[in-house]
């Protein structure tokens, strides 16, 4: 039978200079069966096909700098053709500017910090990831905290606004703790999770004022 | 602006001034890294280059030196002027490019930052061009700039007039991408906020 | 004796409309000594003097609007003049584009947020420094916040991008914290910090999730 109806499932640019579609095949109907990805940009006729199908992995097509523009939205669709037939996905609209899914934060440090004068607390830093637009100071990324002591099942979440470090004010004396940051730019997707990092809290912690 | 497949749909007017400035931005603090870190290298002394000023090959641009006289532009030959300004520097950032490789000791970062230059300036072109045509789309582009007659200067055997005439390119450079990045943003506010960011 | 050399030690512009220059009089030689501000500018042989000696204080050169164009050098010089003779300061060269530094923001003000669903927050807002005009998109301003309890020794310094407010999401309830604001044009110095404004936080405040 005719091939089933390929999904565009997600489209992203690590750092608005490139950016990969990917998609998920329909069935085969049996048969072996070709895609091919199209697209075109708005206020444009000239249709295109994928520049790349290799570099980031199987059903997938990648638009390097040179076939990335900031000033249009791509309308891509993806074909599947067999000896039976032919099928199209919908049609997926792109503005690069709003697919941008960074890179997790680095350099996740966590300390014990015993004020002379407060509770003892958790202090969690971090940098932002190595992005262009960072280096051009002009994204604004914010950032997410989530913690849990090894034996918790649940996650506690902390949203840490533009913040590059929080303090952690509530946590057991004698548990170890595993932490993650991750980032997201104002119009984008959420980062990966950073690397796991954990720390111990010592169990003779006094958690008073002191 | 992701809006339902069938329906046209395009970056807003906001969205592509935002983008253009995050480049102008980008490209004029480059531009400021770039003549700082070629007047450290080459200077020969605290005064060495202030005798090297001369008149940029954009000046017979008239450009308003003022909020006041920006506002009396009309603001589609606004954006044609910004145009103008950027394609001005597409020749001599390429030969830049190509004469620093002759620069006694030319630091590499020196010249990748020309090139990063060259290349968002080009994107930039492209994005203003487009910003034009959702200003006015009757907006008539002669395809005009400034010549650039400066290549003889970075040839020059003569070592201190070569330096001379890469401090003043560099040095005009810093200035008209600061001017587009000014006016641009000034546009912005102009045209997508109506007159009020 | 002839007067002392005098010093043009600063110049700079509150908006990138006007500017001002300042200098340090020599000695004075025990005489009474007359001060004059020249200048021309690149590209020019016409030679002028100050327009206004006294907008902006002592030993000072206000350009109002009129006077003032971006993007070209003025090549400045002060000369002391008395009985005895005359004195030049040095030439200084000033591109207005570049010598931008603000006054700092105003109306600082600190609240406590309590929102249904979430932590209580510090929010800190502020306004634009007096003279700049933001809304043209002529002049565009960043902030930055720094904020510590009375007891702290360390500021926390957050950058606040191109908004005029701020969420802090990490302090303690029972203690007393201070915050200053300042801003910076996107190419051009720090203003210097805004007035100290400060807030109890009551010890009694809940600071989980409501």
């Amino acid at each position: 039978s005719p091939p089933g109806k390929p999904v565009i499932f997600k489209c992203s640019s690590p750092e608005k200079e490139t950016f990969t579609c990917w998609w998920k095949p329909g069935a085969n109907g049996g048969l072996p069966t070709n895609y091919t990805l199209t697209y075109y940009k708005e206020g444009e006729d000239t249709i295109y096909e994928c520049p790349d199908y290799n570099t980031s992995g199987p059903n997938s097509c990648y638009f390097s700098k040179k076939f990335t523009s900031l000033w249009s939205v791509y309308i891509i669709r993806v074909y599947a053709t067999n000896k039976m037939g032919i099928s199209a996905s919908d049609e997926r609209l792109v503005d690069v500017a709003y697919i941008v899914e960074p890179n997790p934060p680095k350099n996740v440090t966590l300390e014990i910090q015993q004020p002379e004068d407060g509770k003892p607390y958790l202090w969690i830093k971090w940098v932002p990831p190595t992005l262009a637009d960072t280096a051009s100071g002009w994204l604004l990324l914010q950032y997410e905290v989530r913690l849990k002591h090894e034996k918790a099942v649940e996650w506690e979440i902390y949203f840490a606004g533009q913040q590059t470090n929080f303090k952690v004010l509530s946590f057991y004396p004698g548990y170890k703790y595993l932490v993650h940051v991750r980032c997201k730019p104002d119009h984008g997707l959420w980062s990966k999770w950073s690397e796991e990092h954990s720390i111990e809290i010592p169990s003779d912690l006094n958690m008073n004022d002191e | 602006p992701m809006c339902p497949s069938g329906s046209s749909c395009r970056v807003s007017l906001r969205d592509l001034f935002e983008r253009a400035i995050i480049l102008s931005h980008y490209i004029h603090s480059l531009s400021s890294e770039l003549s700082q870190e070629f007047d450290a290298q080459y200077s020969q002394g605290p005064e060495f280059f202030t005798q090297a000023m001369s008149m940029c090959h954009t000046a017979s641009l008239s450009t308003p030196a003022g909020k006041e006289q920006a506002h009396q532009i009309h603001q589609k030959d606004f954006v044609i002027l910004v145009i103008h300004l950027l394609r001005s520097w597409t020749e001599p950032l390429s030969h830049l490019i190509i004469e620093a490789n002759h620069l006694p000791k030319a630091p590499d970062t020196l010249i990748a930052k020309a090139m990063e230059i060259q290349e968002q300036n080009q994107r930039l072109l492209e994005g203003v061009k487009k910003i034009s045509k959702l200003v006015d789309p009757e907006i008539i582009d002669n395809g005009d700039y400034s010549v650039w007659l400066g290549l003889p200067s970075l040839q020059s055997n003569d070592l201190e007039s070569r330096l001379f005439a890469y401090h003043n390119e560099f040095r005009c450079l810093r200035r008209d991408t600061h001017k587009v990045d000014n006016y641009l943003k000034f546009l912005k506010c102009q045209i997508a906020y109506d007159g009020s960011c």
